[in-house]
């Protein structure tokens, strides 16, 4: 048998299905049930990986989230996975891992050699060196680069996709281990609704991976039931394979699920699914993490944690050594004592090694009994063996606990199962603001006071007998419920659960050896990130005092694992060499999400891809498409860029369709436009303060252009409002502030001027926008429509009602082009109806559909601004040479910031033409302006500059190229030259005023 | 006044000699103090500009009877929290004057202060995705370059070789249009900036008193004489507060107000893996912006959440909608995992430009608004404000970016280049 | 009136009615997609304070106008109102009805302070049901749609996926007893709507039925 | 990731909702009569502040009405939320920063 390591018989792994996968191309094999860490340690793999700085060989230290070391590469290509934590991947057939960090494999690594300058690399070393000379730092980072960093990204695109799920419940109970079930059980029976969310595959927690009995039986039996009555009620749910990674504000926790039927493939389903929950209630009953013994080279190999060691024998059927030592602070570990001495004769106990005196609870009793020696008042003073533990050296440890008495005495093992005792898992509690206290007792930190409607139970609240986990949950789901509102709550009997007596641990928090701390060995208290206890004693000494110092300064907590063991130990021995006299004192760093990684694909969820943003169609997208044209994003919105025939480029497309629109007649889908319906008594009164011209005297069915102001007098959106009847307009607004301007309007209405009878109603998409624009647009409409078309039936700036192609219509006689125009507006679901009429009655006479950049030219052309080009926010209409728009006899949002010092200035931006002396030169927009001819400077000097060109085309009506610029004084400057230093050298261009076409108006009427 | 305590010079040769001692003989990085009951200037916050403006007012202006008044530890605020870009490809003169000298100064820093900040000028690439976009950067690259500060327009197939893994491919919901890039720009580790600073201001004799809060302003006939603190009063004629996020608070505990608002900023980390991405990629259309740090984390952030907070944590809604971005752009992310996420609290100006200079209390001083964006001005800002301090009148790098203008209405409206925070 | 052979609905383009055929005989999906087109919607705005108010809508619409947040009133295949705020509403008639109502609206409320706008072009509704309509809405909406708190007759306004969506809860399916909404999302969004349901509810299995109007 | 209690359609989540800043600034009834200082204070200047914390919000992708929230910015409590117009509850007026 290959599985050197796997016990005869026992665990909750089906040995009847076996599975092949490889290790660093190795072929092995595990049983299904198995995790990777489970299934290496049965074949007998020690080194698992290289460590962060010092590349160490490094072995499997944990079972679960804790696992400082296996952090692996499973899988290659696009479902690559880096940095996978041996002990949390379900063991699947084919799956491969490889180790990160080390080159070519963990067994020998060619960066090992770093090793050996180890002392010349303590924490932060990289702060004081590398500075010389200064040029040289580009070269030291790509190498300082090259060697950091663990698992490499996927290198394809990923082909799995994930989704989210909303959710809602009364109570959320997060942990499924006893203290879980029985908080979820005693929710689920008074009614409430439930979500158990527990992150192994299966439910039972600690006690998958111990021999405890409930009720006289397996206490897996009890927890079987348990899940049974819990799924049995209505509404509950119960989510395994569910990790919370995150508690936010008002009791919004986030699950991360794994869907797919093994971790990296999703198949069909999506590979992870994100919950968001909102509960009313919350019960963390998340269990607790054990944490190491600091002592020397305590990273060998077959250095582990005592919990985690009872979880490979109990669970998965793995003895990971032949001959085991326990060095422990406390009772619990005597468990796996007991549980290896139970497990066969394939493994036996070398000794168990207390740091107390005449150990004395139930446990030590029964190892005693046993026949498994105990060495007490004994400390581990250095292993043997680098590449896996051989052997350790223990020596008596003095009153104080700092030092080494006695004679060495060496023990063979190799595994050394080691506990310093247990850490609530208070991460979730501390996530949302929840403040921690701390047992100076029992050395760890409990949850205190919070901020969300949460309460802890079980081992993340400090209670460690099994007996009182089970209580405890049963009792804070019983409350929880009732806070939520379901107040009946069963009778429920408590299950008979046997206590044995355990004593007091004793804190050792850094176990001496036979030199200072650092001198002989390293102690490492964050194995991921290479941090050793000398490290933090050497930024106490350099003055990095707090622990959030200490933490930045040794890196300590900041790897993958976020120190779920080290950070602990770490925060004493900082408190130990600051000489405080309650550890406790020093303080934890911050605990924030996740609680572990999460998938920067399942956070984004379905909003990638097709589904990233909509995509804002009119209704008359579908013919764009199909006419060829190309796009502009204009905010959500797709809207026509220009419509390219065969074979031509843009400036060919957009020229042949600015003529059109000149010369003939063009179409532009309008629809996008905001608009806003504004009915009641005092809506004149309304658009007179939010306008800066006056509206009370505009007719009905009148027109008239607007510009709304910011309050702080700069030009925020323009657009024609019309008068329906005396109490009713609809305005129009730009494209891409349709929204904000409806938000803009109620604002003001709700908030400040609750007594104005006004009711705003959106109508933008109400109605499609067809408009049509050039000489033609007469006879064309006249072929559609029976009402008089004449100048003066239907004036510029008007409105009426008519029917087009059989359609119910609005004409608006308004031009964005300075030609004739009709802005024909018809229900929605008629666009296209209305939109091909005229496409096919407009044949005759030339049409042509235009998109966004015909429109910009040609509005360019005769000097109509656009918001966001000519303006950005630093515009006002003076600016622009608007004052005729601007009322002097009312008050209006934004008037009173004109009279502030900065408007007053003389030298002011202001809207000017530009030509440039070379027809064909189009300037970019965007170019900067100078007032003589200067080249671009040199880096390091300066160029003054008196304005930018805000808008610049190629203009088939003028033959030549012309641009709207803003500039400093620029209407003083009419007739002079300016100079625009470019990629190709200076360009110098005439100032003129900003309408270029048509500057009397004569073609608006056709 | 209180002369050098310690010079020991960091360098390759101090660290073998160190080594051969165990690392023993490592002097403390500052003391720790009491504070004194005068001194001549105060500053309150101990963050990395209020850090840097005591290193200069020392350095420059010899003014050595210095505190920093840090309520926590020092570089814990946003110093100590952001995504650690720097550039200086700003729009306004105003602003390209005092971001590039802080360029400058940050590429003799390390040096200056014998402190490796680990300065990585690899590039800031701005994306556009639309025509306006476009546009916007157009004119800032022009602006720039007028100005001294290297910056330059990007295609997308440029775009697409300097960055192999970004996707512009032209069927995404917004495709690249095109990118500004300063090469210049790039990033600095955060911490080494305020540990730098806090060194090099210690050794020249200020007093950085750490776990002190500031909780009044002391103040007579208008004009400030001493701050109190939970360590007691300590008088003073001159202080500058550099609280960021706190600002408001201050001010109110000086009577006045400010027009900053208070805003959680999120970022987060992923996992660290290998090199995979050499530039700073920023993108405002999308919301999103990436780099990767020397350890191997990417760092990933995006805009301000969406209302006032000083709870240095924000919504995760926030954060799912950058990561839907940051996929989009870069999907070979997808699989990757977020490691840890954090907040800082973001003092927000109206115009997206800082407030440095005087305040109706004379002898009390300002500098703050920075937002998002304040990391890469750091040593600019403390220079600059150092200059103010030390002459009662702003330096004209700093002259234009007064309370006043919200009065006179010269703002500096830097939102097209303050992007998605940065 | 417009000859409806004119008129094209938001998702005309995706042929639902060719794919409904094609699915006719789809058994076990979990969702059941159809577009209601062209339904009447007005919006009405006034002050509920005013007693004037509701009896002038009552008599208009011959719908009891609903004053208790997110509830409806009136038969969702008849006339019917879905309460939007406190001064809103939004009154959906049968296709082509919409006119007539509205005119009788605002003749009824014309001493009132109040607004009356026909707004169906404006969007299209979704008729979302089957077994799993739960489960796909709540992937990308924050409302909680358990049946404890959302039942048949209940509406909001909130958000599906990025878009606005006005939810209402129809009826509980006849077969499954599973509930069934009426999701109305603008015109512009409709395409990403519904290309959002069926994504959402591939794991589920979708069934394109024809719409009953 | 508030969860905030719109006055009209019920408790809702944040990402409904957009917040528009300090609640109770009056727009000046006759701007000419200000200062530009007293101009520039209804303008710009902020309370901020940290602590109990009177906003508005607007339920824009619901209900889409403005009303006032007070909330702890300290911590993201909300003590309570009032329509538009009505005063701050008793024992929650406003303030400068603390
Ligand atoms: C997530 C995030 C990402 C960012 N990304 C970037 C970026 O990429 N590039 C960039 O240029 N900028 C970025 N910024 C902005 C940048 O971090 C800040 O502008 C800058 O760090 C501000 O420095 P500071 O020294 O002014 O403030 P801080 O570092 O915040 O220092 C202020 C100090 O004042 C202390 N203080 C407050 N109140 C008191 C009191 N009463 N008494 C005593 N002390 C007090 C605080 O404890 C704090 O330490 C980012 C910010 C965040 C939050
Ligand atoms: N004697 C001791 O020293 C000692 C110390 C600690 C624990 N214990 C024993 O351990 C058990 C504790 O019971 P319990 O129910 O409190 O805890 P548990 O450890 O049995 O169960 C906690 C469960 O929560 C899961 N979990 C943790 N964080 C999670 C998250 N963020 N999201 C989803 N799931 C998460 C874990 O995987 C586990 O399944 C008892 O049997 C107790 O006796 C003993
Ligand atoms: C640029 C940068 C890189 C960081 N990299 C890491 C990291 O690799 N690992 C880690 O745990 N945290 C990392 N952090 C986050 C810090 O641990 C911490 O969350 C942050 O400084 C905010 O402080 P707080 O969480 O203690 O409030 C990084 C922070 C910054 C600003
Ligand atoms: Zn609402």
């Amino acid at each position: 048998m290959s599985q050197v390591n796997r016990l005869p018989d026992g665990g909750r792994i089906d040995r009847d299905q076996s599975l092949a996968f490889t290790f660093n191309g190795r072929r092995l094999t595990g049983y299904a049930g198995d995790t990777v860490a489970s299934a290496l340690l049965a074949n007998g793999v020690r080194i698992v990986g290289r460590s962060f700085k010092y590349h160490r060989p490094r072995g499997i230290v944990g079972a679960g989230p804790e696992e400082p070391n296996a952090l692996l590469q499973l899988e290659t290509g696009g479902r690559a996975l880096p940095n996978q934590q041996a002990t949390r991947v379900e063991l699947y057939d084919g799956l491969s891992a490889d180790s990160v960090n080390c080159w070519p494999g963990p067994d020998f690594d060619l960066m090992s050699g770093i090793g050996l300058f180890h002392r010349l690399t303590p924490a932060g070393f990289y702060y004081k060196t590398f500075m010389w000379p200064a040029s040289f730092w580009k070269y030291y980072e790509h190498v300082i680069r090259r060697a950091a960093g663990l698992g490499r990204a996927p290198t394809a695109p990923d082909p799995d996709h994930y989704d989210k799920m909303n959710a809602h419940c009364d109570v959320l109970v997060v942990g499924g281990g006893p203290a879980g079930l029985a908080a979820a059980a005693a929710a689920a029976a008074s009614g409430a609704r439930v979500i158990l969310a527990d992150d192994q595959p299966e439910l039972g927690g600690r006690l998958l991976s111990e021999r405890a009995e409930i009720d006289g039986g397996p206490a897996m039996d009890w927890a079987a039931a348990a899940e049974a009555a819990i799924a049995g009620t209505e509404d509950a749910i119960v989510l395994k394979r569910t990790t919370a990674f995150g508690y936010y504000d008002h009791n919004f926790v986030g699950l991360i699920e794994q869907r797919g039927a093994i971790l990296p493939d999703g198949g069909d389903r999506s590979r992870q699914r994100i919950w968001r929950v909102r509960a009313k209630q919350v019960v963390l009953a998340t269990g607790a993490i054990e944490r190491p013994l600091i002592f020397a080279d305590n990273d060998r190999p077959g250095v582990m944690l005592a919990g985690a060691v009872r979880s490979y024998v109990n669970r998965y059927g793995v003895a990971p050594g032949k001959r085991v030592a326990v060095f422990t602070n406390n009772d619990d570990a005597y468990r796996t004592a007991l549980d290896l001495a139970d497990a066969g004769v394939a493994v036996a106990v070398a000794a168990v090694v207390d740091v107390r005196h005449d150990p004395s609870g139930d446990l030590v009793t029964q190892a005693m009994a046993r026949g498994i020696e105990i060495v007490d008042g004994a400390a581990v003073t250095g292993v043997q063996g680098s590449r896996g533990v051989r052997g350790i050296e223990v020596m008596g440890l003095n009153e104080a606990g700092d030092g080494v008495t006695g004679a060495a005495r060496d023990i063979e093992c190799d595994v050394i199962c080691s506990s310093g005792g247990w850490n609530p898992a208070i991460h979730l509690h501390s996530h949302a603001g929840g403040k921690a206290t701390f047992d100076a007792e029992r050395g760890i930190f409990l949850p205190g006071e919070t901020l969300q409607a949460a309460t802890s139970a079980g081992a993340a609240a400090g209670t460690f007998d099994l007996a009182g986990c089970v209580d405890g949950g049963a009792e804070a789901g019983k409350a929880a419920a009732a806070q939520a509102g379901y107040k009946k709550s069963p009778r429920r009997k408590n299950p008979k659960i046997a206590t044995e007596d355990e004593a007091p641990l004793r804190l050792i928090w850094t176990v001496p050896t036979t030199a200072p701390t650092g001198r002989r060995g390293k102690h490492f208290l964050d194995q991921a990130h290479d941090v050793t206890a000398a490290d933090v004693q050497l930024a106490a000494r350099e003055g990095y005092r707090s622990i959030e110092h200490a933490k930045r300064y040794t890196t300590l907590g900041m790897a993958p694992d976020q120190g779920k063991t080290g950070n602990i130990p770490g925060m004493a021995v900082l408190g130990q060499a600051l000489g405080v006299d309650n550890v406790g004192d020093v303080g934890t760093t911050t605990f924030r999400p996740p609680f572990t990684p999460v998938t920067l694909g399942a956070l984004a969820g379905r909003d990638v891809g097709p589904l990233m943003d909509p995509v804002r169609m009119t209704p008359i997208h579908h013919w764009h498409e199909l006419a060829g044209c190309t796009w502009e994003d204009v905010g959500q919105w797709k809207r026509p860029w220009y419509y390219p025939k065969d074979g031509e480029d843009m400036h060919t497309a957009v020229s042949r369709e600015c003529k059109a629109v000149r010369d003939a007649v063009g179409i532009l889908d309008a629809s996008t436009l905001g608009k806003i319906d504004i009915q009641g008594p005092d809506a004149a009164e309304f658009l007179n303060r939010v306008y800066t011209n006056a509206w009370t005297k505009l007719g009905n069915g009148r027109c008239r252009y607007g510009l709304m102001l910011g309050e702080d007098g700069m030009i925020m959106d323009d657009g024609v409002t019309t008068r329906l009847a005396d109490d009713h307009f609809v305005m129009t607004t730009t494209t891409g502030n349709a929204a904000s301007v409806l938000e803009w309007l109620e604002e003001w209405l709700q908030t400040e001027w609750p007594e104005l009878k006004v009711f705003c109603t959106s109508v933008t998409e109400q109605w499609a926008n067809a408009t049509i624009c050039g000489p033609r647009a007469r006879d064309l409409l006249a072929e559609c429509t029976d009402i008089a078309l004449d100048a003066e039936s239907f004036p510029f700036m008007s409105m009426q009602d008519a029917t087009v192609a059989g359609i119910p219509a609005r004409i608006f006689r308004i031009s964005f082009t300075g030609e004739l125009s009709y802005e024909i507006n018809v229900p929605a679901s008629c666009g296209l109806s209305l939109w091909t009429a005229l496409i096919n009655a407009g044949d005759k006479y030339g049409i042509t559909p235009y998109g966004t950049e015909t429109m910009h030219v040609l509005r360019a052309e005769k000097g109509y601004i656009i918001v966001g080009q000519e303006t950005d926010g630093t515009t006002t209409p003076q600016d622009l040479g608007m004052d005729w728009i601007v009322s002097a006899k009312k008050d209006f949002i934004g008037r009173r910031s004109f009279a502030r010092e900065d408007n007053q200035r003389d030298d002011r931006k202001q809207l000017v033409g530009l030509l440039t002396d070379d027809p064909s030169t189009v300037l970019p927009e965007g170019a900067q302006i100078t007032e003589t001819r200067l080249e671009r400077p040199p880096p390091g000097s300066t160029v003054p500059m008196i304005g930018h060109v805000t808008s610049s085309y190629h203009s088939p009506n003028l033959g030549r190229s012309f641009a709207l610029a803003l500039v400093k004084r620029g209407r003083e400057r009419i007739g002079e030259n300016v100079y625009l230093p470019l990629d190709g050298g200076v360009a110098r261009a005439e100032v003129t005023g900003p309408v270029f076409v048509d500057p009397e108006g004569s073609r608006i009427d056709g | 006044m209180a002369s050098a305590p310690r010079m020991s010079k960091y360098s390759i040769f101090s660290l073998v000699r160190n080594a051969l001692a165990y690392h023993e003989g490592w002097e403390q990085v500052w003391r720790s103090p009491e504070p004194k009951p005068e001194y001549d200037v105060i500053i309150v916050g101990g963050g990395g500009h209020g850090l840097a403006t005591a290193f200069y007012l020392a350095k420059e202006h010899g003014i050595t009877n210095v505190a920093v008044i840090e309520k926590g530890w020092l570089g814990g605020g946003n110093t100590g929290r952001n995504t650690t870009i720097i550039r200086s490809n700003y729009l306004w003169d105003e602003s390209a004057g005092i971001y590039e000298k802080s360029l400058q100064l940050y590429e003799g820093l390390s040096q200056e202060l014998n402190f490796n900040i680990m300065l990585s000028q690899r590039g800031v690439l701005n994306l556009a995705h639309n025509l306006h976009d476009m546009r916007e950067l157009e004119r800032r690259v022009n602006a720039n370059r007028l100005n001294g500060i290297d910056s330059e327009i990007l295609s997308t197939a440029e775009i697409q070789d300097f960055i192999p893994i970004i996707n512009t491919s032209p069927k995404s919901r917004y495709p690249i249009l095109g990118g500004s890039l300063q090469r210049r720009g790039g990033t600095a580790r955060h911490d080494a900036i305020a540990w730098g600073f806090a060194r090099g201001a210690d050794q020249r004799g200020v007093d950085i008193i750490q776990q002190c809060e500031v909780t009044g302003i002391r103040q007579s006939r208008g004009k400030v004489t001493g701050v109190e603190t939970t360590k007691g009063l300590i008088k003073a004629k001159t202080v500058g507060v550099v609280v960021a996020g706190h600002s408001s608070v201050l001010a109110g505990m000086a009577g006045f107000r400010l027009t900053v608002n208070s805003y959680p900023l999120q970022a987060l980390v992923s996992e660290p893996i290998k090199p995979v991405l050499d530039t700073v990629v920023m993108s405002n259309a999308v919301h999103v912006y990436v780099s990767q740090s020397d350890k191997g984390e990417l760092v990933i952030g995006a805009g301000i959440d969406g209302c006032h907070g000083y709870t240095q944590r924000g919504s995760l809604h926030v954060i799912e909608g950058q990561l839907g971005a940051l996929c989009e752009l870069f999907p070979i992310f997808s699989r990757l995992r977020m490691m840890r996420q954090w907040g800082g609290i973001v003092d927000t100006c109206p115009d997206a430009s800082p407030i440095i200079g005087k305040t109706p209390v004379g002898g009390l001083y300002f500098n703050c608004g920075w937002g998002t964006g304040g990391f890469k001005a750091t040593p600019g800002s403390g220079w600059a404000f150092a200059h103010t301090l030390a002459n009662g009148e702003p330096h004209p790098l700093n002259a234009p970016f007064t309370l006043d203008r919200f009065t006179t209405g010269k703002l500096i409206d830097e939102h097209g280049a303050a992007a998605v925070a940065h | 009136m417009v000859d409806p052979y004119l008129r094209q609905s938001p998702l005309a383009h995706l042929h639902l009615d060719a794919r409904a055929a094609n699915d006719a005989d789809l058994v076990g999906a979990g969702l059941r997609l159809s577009e209601r087109a062209h339904l009447g919607m007005i919006n009405v705005r006034g002050v509920a304070a005013d007693p004037a108010f509701a009896p002038a809508f009552k008599k208009a619409t011959g719908v009891e106008l609903p004053t208790a947040a997110n509830t409806t009133a009136g038969k969702a295949d008849g006339v019917h109102a879905i309460w939007l705020g406190p001064d809103e509403w939004l009154v959906i008639t049968p296709p082509g009805r919409e006119h007539a109502l509205a005119d009788k609206l605002r003749a009824a409320t014309k001493a009132l302070h109040a607004a009356v706008t026909v707004t169906g072009e404006a969007r299209t509704v979704i008729r979302v049901a089957g077994a799993n309509a739960r489960d796909a809405i709540a992937k990308g909406c924050p409302l909680d749609l358990h049946p404890r708190v959302f039942g048949p007759g209940q509406c909001g306004q909130t958000i599906l996926g990025r878009a606005d969506m006005l939810i209402h809860q129809t009826a509980l399916d006849r077969k499954s007893g599973a509930p069934s909404y009426d999701v109305f999302v603008l015109r512009s969004f409709a395409e990403y709507a519904w290309t959002w349901l069926e994504d959402a509810g591939r794991e589920y299995g979708v069934q394109v039925v024809a719409a009953k109007g | 990731m508030l969860l905030i209690p719109c006055p009209f359609c019920g408790e809702r989540e944040e990402s409904e909702f957009h917040q528009g800043g300090e609640a109770h600034i009056e727009r000046p009834k006759n701007p000419d009569k200000l200062s530009d200082a007293e101009w520039a204070d209804y303008l710009f200047l902020r309370d901020n502040k940290k602590g109990l914390y009177l906003e508005r919000w607007v339920h824009r992708h619901g209900c889409r009405r403005w009303f006032n929230v007070a909330r702890d910015t300290a911590t993201n409590e909300i003590k309570t939320v009032y329509k538009m117009g009505a005063k701050p509850p008793r024992g929650l007026t406003k303030g400068r920063a603390k």
